[in-house]
């Protein structure tokens, strides 16, 4: 660590937000107040994402996870209930075992993992520096995000679309898009 | 200790938030209210990418402009320089970034975790939406969306079924 | 030149810190006023004058460019969107028969004299 | 086999690994278009032909060739996407691309009979997203491209399993259910790649092979290999995180049951496979005991346990889901054994599965077509209403036992050698009390079926049935099939004994 | 006084603009944050926006279902078909290079970012919406007065 870097500052307050907003969606039991919350909740990491340098990251986050994911589960709230029901006791304590094992193997990792920022850990020393480095010469497009989305990794990106082209089969199965009857669909 | 966790801060908040959505995936009866820890808990995931991608003093990974059509590069700015990766180029502007290196070229970010979050995000919506889609259907054909209500109506039909 | 860049960074330093207060201020009232109309009333200043002035701060700052013709883009969005979202939830509100926290007065609810309205 | 690779044109051999993914989902496309089902069917058994062929032509190529490597945009790796095909993925292409091809055949009844005229062709359109996405799973040699194929696959299996709702509302909350539990698998699979990513830099499954083995002591590695075999034990409902398999199978419809039964959990074990011999290596001190402490004692756990729950069970289909677990059970322990002996006796056990599971499922689908039943009560004296069906589904029954004269006995046999070399006695004795649970659970069903009164119409008469050809067609292929391979094991075996080699040898270039 | 009337006066100017602002997310998504997906996220955002305030019957009119199901499967097809072409031309699959001769500035590379991306571009497009009216269609009956 050489200097302070004062932008840290901002991370720790989006962190503390994120957190803060994180177990108040655990603890509510408004469906309502959590939908909101869980878009907040995207809002603000979308803002880290800012901040840790990925753009293309915030702006999809920002679109998709406070955007239609939000509008999304306010519209099956509204088909559905307001109010979730208390955690049962034996829930609660089956959930804190599973969450104390995750989080412990995940802690118990921590330790090897690579400096925050660090220019020279495996990540980032290898891949993904070369795309910045043969994007001018292969692709010649600025946005390296966008060259290697769309074209040295472009399957991964024709699997999303097929992703979402399976979603939306699935939600005209379901439930049909002209759903004038209970369980509707006939087209 | 102290030192080795203060660097590595990011992953340790990430990962108290990843427990946080999946505990409220396990615990809560409620349906929807599950499918929101689950989007919780992936954004989480998102966040942990990110930050491995993460390079002190970088830059988004956006390149300078080496073709003509982009009409960012004005002359006169000074301040938002350095945020704006052209317009730095044109005017050699010392940014954080190269202070740190010392090096000519400027320091980015890593994209490829940008890449494959970008991916997994959809993966992300489009899970939502069928889960959401069966939830609502549930929620017709059952009336309820609570865990143990549904348990016990899919039990009381067996029973009726079985006595009939 | 100097001198020139001085005001303007004087300017837009001053616009961003009266931009801040509008926010802070917005902020606190959410938190402080009594009822749901005085608090909408507060969350309205943030978005509008608050964030409008910080906009225009950093279009100060950005000079002549892309940039601050994108600034003035998002302001002029800011300007036409935030109060008519403030606008739509106060209606709705209004119109969903929430009444205004009033000490003495009570107005009959619109709901309760005007029939003829339908959406 | 040969003649049949050999029609292929070259070029289109040469972009096989290619095209045998993007087949079925540009078709999912067009069937998704397609103004009815028969249409939508169509499109789908073409396309599954299609796959099946090149299925065949890649087949043929690595027996010679050895590794085939494609590079997807013309990216070499770890810039861009890998294909990579050996023997060990070969295998799943087959069991996938076969499976589909006699689901597909016997699906045209079964969907007519169970979804709605208006859905059919969105419903092919997702099985062939689900194929497809399985497919891409065996072929792909990214680890994170492997992600968005499970997801694919996933994302459709959940929507296909929820259209049993028309019969059954259970198929709804199994359906989310398994969405639930799958995408927290997923997650916990991509937290894995995300730590493997962060220790190797690459995403490339044979670049993380190349260097992880100077990484065995880093805690991320060790973290990253929990990881991903929780999330891929959950998408292969290995035995305590199996609780979505039973619902999911039992009220989905019936043509995606015995598609789902015979290739998505033998699709994640092979990811499993691949992960555990070919990106990490078993000689790793935490692979190594993972064999022995997870894969084994699970393997075995589940194989008990499973098939007794299995045993009581009224509804037909949910049994046999059990008994998919307790299948799963014994893939598990071959993975265990860690020698190469087992690993080839998993992978035959999972092709034999295959083979059992999709003619037990599919006699199952040909009664319910008929008669709409599901409950084991109800099958009572069908092997006089039925015959054809009765008779193929005695003959997937008791191969799925164990007995001789069925392939089910070679998985078996070959399990209980691996172990023997072992010296894991307890492991075959474990066998042996599977297998005899089995000859209770399926027996339940056969007395049932053979020695019940039959069911008399209103005549008095012996109601008399026959499924229609295209079920009884796949049925029978499959039926011969476990006979078959009894008596001409020697296809399977070198085709298992490959795979385990190719797994053994690791990732060479 | 129509409730609405603030609304519908405002979103009247901003829908196109927001549709406007998506284009100019696809299209130069080369050079700034953005691409297909953000954008047909907000182009489907405009459409649903438009539903909100004119009743969704109006939007189905100006984009009617079918047209939906078809875009969506159109934009899986162009995806592919970008691959298939640069397999018949004699690269590799979605190897954009062999689309057009001129290697020196990689033209051919980036006519297959923008064809891929326009197909990523219809099918969330028209995947959001089919969403939307699935879940938009089968709001149960609200009465004004509970919002």
């Amino acid at each position: 660590m050489t200097e302070f870097d004062w932008t840290q500052l901002l991370d720790y307050a989006l962190m503390g937000m994120l957190l803060a907003v994180g177990i108040a969606i655990v603890r509510l039991r408004n469906l309502f107040a959590a939908v909101m919350l869980a878009g907040v909740y995207s809002l603000i990491s979308a803002a880290w994402f800012v901040t840790l340098d990925a753009v293309d990251v915030a702006f999809t986050e920002a679109a998709v996870g406070a955007g239609i994911s939000t509008v999304l589960m306010l519209a099956a709230m509204l088909l559905t209930a307001r109010e979730a029901e208390p955690v049962k006791a034996i829930r609660h304590w089956a959930a804190l075992i599973v969450v104390s094992v995750a989080g412990a193997a995940l802690f118990y990792a921590v330790g090897d993992m690579p400096v925050y920022g660090d220019p020279n850990s495996p990540a980032n020393a290898y891949v993904g520096m070369d795309y910045i480095t043969s994007t001018p010469n292969d692709i010649a497009i600025p946005n390296v995000v966008t060259a290697v989305l769309a074209s040295y990794r472009g399957f991964d990106t024709f699997g999303e679309v097929v992703v979402i082209f399976a979603a939306g089969l699935g939600v005209m199965l379901l439930l049909g898009l002209n759903p004038g009857k209970k369980t509707g669909g006939e087209e | 200790m102290i030192e080795l966790l203060a660097e590595r801060f990011n992953y340790i908040i990430v990962i108290i938030l990843m427990m946080t959505g999946l505990y409220a995936v396990v615990a809560t009866g409620n349906l929807v209210k599950r499918l929101v820890g689950l989007s919780l808990f992936q954004t989480s995931v998102f966040l942990l990418y990110i930050t491995i991608g993460k390079v002190s003093g970088g830059q988004p990974p956006i390149l300078p402009e080496y073709s003509e059509s982009y009409g960012g590069s004005n002359a006169g700015e000074t301040a938002m320089a350095a945020a704006s990766p052209a317009a730095e180029a044109a005017e050699g502007a010392v940014s954080q970034g190269e202070a740190l290196q010392n090096t000519a070229e400027a320091i980015y970010s890593n994209p490829l975790p940008h890449v494959l979050i970008l991916t997994a995000i959809v993966v992300g919506v489009a899970t939502l939406a069928v889960g959401l889609a069966l939830v609502v259907r549930i929620r017709e054909t059952y009336g309820t969306i609570e865990d143990e209500a549904l348990n016990q109506a899919d039990y009381a039909a067996e029973n009726a079924r079985r006595s009939a | 030149m100097d001198i020139l860049l001085l005001i303007r960074d004087i300017a837009s330093i001053a616009l961003l810190a009266v931009g801040v207060l509008f926010v802070l201020a917005g902020a606190i009232g959410v938190i402080r006023l009594p009822d749901f109309y005085t608090r909408i009333h507060a969350a309205g200043v943030t978005d509008t004058l608050g964030a409008e002035l910080i906009v225009f701060a950093l279009m100060l700052q950005a000079g002549f460019t892309l940039l601050a013709a994108k600034l003035l883009l998002v302001g002029f969005i800011l300007f036409l969107t935030s109060p008519t979202a403030t606008h739509a939830v106060a209606n709705a509100a209004h119109r969903a028969g929430l009444n205004p926290l009033l000490s003495r007065h009570q107005p009959p609810h619109p709901r309760d004299t005007e029939t003829g309205e339908k959406s | 086999m040969e003649f049949l690779a050999s029609l292929m044109p070259l070029p289109l051999a040469v972009h096989a690994p290619a095209i045998i993914v993007v087949t079925p989902l540009l078709m999912a496309a067009i069937a998704a278009l397609m103004p009815n089902g028969r249409l939508g069917w169509v499109v789908t058994l073409v396309s599954t032909v299609f796959t099946g062929l090149l299925a065949l032509s890649l087949i043929v190529d690595v027996q010679s060739a050895g590794v085939i490597f494609y590079a997807m945009g013309g990216w070499a790796p770890p810039a861009g996407i890998e294909f990579r095909i050996d023997a060990l993925n070969a295998v799943l292409l087959l069991v996938i691309a076969a499976l589909g091809l006699l689901s597909v055949i016997y699906a045209l009844p079964s969907v007519a009979d169970e979804i709605a005229e208006g859905r059919q062709a969105l419903f092919y359109s997702a099985f062939l997203v689900c194929f497809a996405g399985l497919v891409g799973v065996a072929i792909t040699g990214d680890a994170f491209n492997m992600f968005v194929f499970l997801e694919i696959s996933s994302i459709s299996t959940y929507v296909m399993v929820g259209m049993g709702a028309d019969k059954d509302r259970r198929a709804l909350t199994a359906a989310y259910n398994y969405l639930v539990l799958g995408t927290i698998g997923a997650t916990f699979f991509v937290i894995g790649v995300g730590f493997l990513y962060m220790a190797t830099g690459t995403l490339n499954m044979a670049g993380m092979a190349s260097r992880l083995p100077d990484l065995s002591d880093s805690r991320v590695v060790q973290a990253a290999f929990a990881f991903i075999i929780v999330g891929l034990g959950l998408k292969a409902a290995m035995f305590p995180l199996h609780l979505w398999l039973p619902n999911a199978y039992a009220y989905a419809p019936n043509f995606v049951t015995s598609f789902l039964a015979t290739t998505a959990t033998k699709v994640a074990f092979y990811t499993l496979v691949r992960f555990l011999f070919d990106v990490f290596w078993p000689e790793a001190p935490f692979v190594a005991i993972s064999f022995f402490w997870v894969f084994a004692i699970l393997g075995i756990i589940g194989m008990v346990v499973a098939s007794v729950q299995a045993v009581f069970q009224d509804d037909a289909r949910r049994l046999l889901a059990f008994s998919s677990v307790a299948q799963v059970g014994y893939m598990m322990l071959g993975l265990g054994i860690g020698t190469a002996a087992g690993v080839s006796a998993g992978m035959l056990h999972l092709v034999n599965h295959a083979m059992m599971k999709g003619a037990l499922f599919m006699a199952l689908g040909a009664f319910a077509v008929r008669f709409g039943i599901r409950r084991i009560s109800d099958l009572n004296g069908f092997g006089q209403t039925m015959p054809l069906t009765s008779a193929a589904f005695t003959i997937a029954g008791l191969s799925l036992i164990g007995v001789p004269m069925t392939v089910g006995f070679w998985s078996k046999w070959y399990l209980g050698v691996a172990a023997l070399e072992n010296g894991w006695w307890w492991a075959v004795a474990a066998l042996i009390l599977s297998s005899l649970i089995a000859l209770a659970y399926i027996g339940r069903m056969l007395a049932a079926i053979w020695m019940a009164e039959p069911p008399h119409d209103k005549t008095g008469g012996i109601a008399h049935a026959r499924a229609p050809w295209l079920m009884l067609g796949p049925l029978w292929v499959l039926a011969i099939a476990n006979i078959w391979f009894f008596f001409q094991p020697d296809f399977l075996i070198s085709l298992t004994n490959a795979a385990a080699e190719a797994a053994f040898s690791g990732v060479t270039r | 006084m129509n409730p609405h009337l603030v609304l519908r006066v405002v979103s009247k100017l901003l829908i196109p603009l927001i549709v406007v602002f998506g284009l100019y997310v696809h299209f130069h998504g080369d050079y700034s944050p953005g691409g297909g997906f953000q954008a047909g996220v907000i182009v489907a955002a405009a459409v649903i926006l438009y539903a909100l305030i004119f009743g969704i019957e109006n939007a189905k009119q100006a984009v009617p279902t079918g047209f939906v199901r078809f875009m969506a499967a159109f934009g899986v097809l162009l995806y592919g078909g970008t691959g298939v072409a640069t397999l018949i031309l004699g690269g590799n699959f979605l190897d954009y290079d062999v689309l057009h001769p001129d290697q020196a500035h990689h033209t051919g590379q980036h006519i297959g970012i923008l064809l891929v991306e326009l197909g990523v571009l219809f099918t969330v497009f028209s995947v959001m919406m089919a969403i939307f009216y699935a879940f938009a269609g089968r709001a149960p009956d609200i009465p004004e007065g509970e919002w």
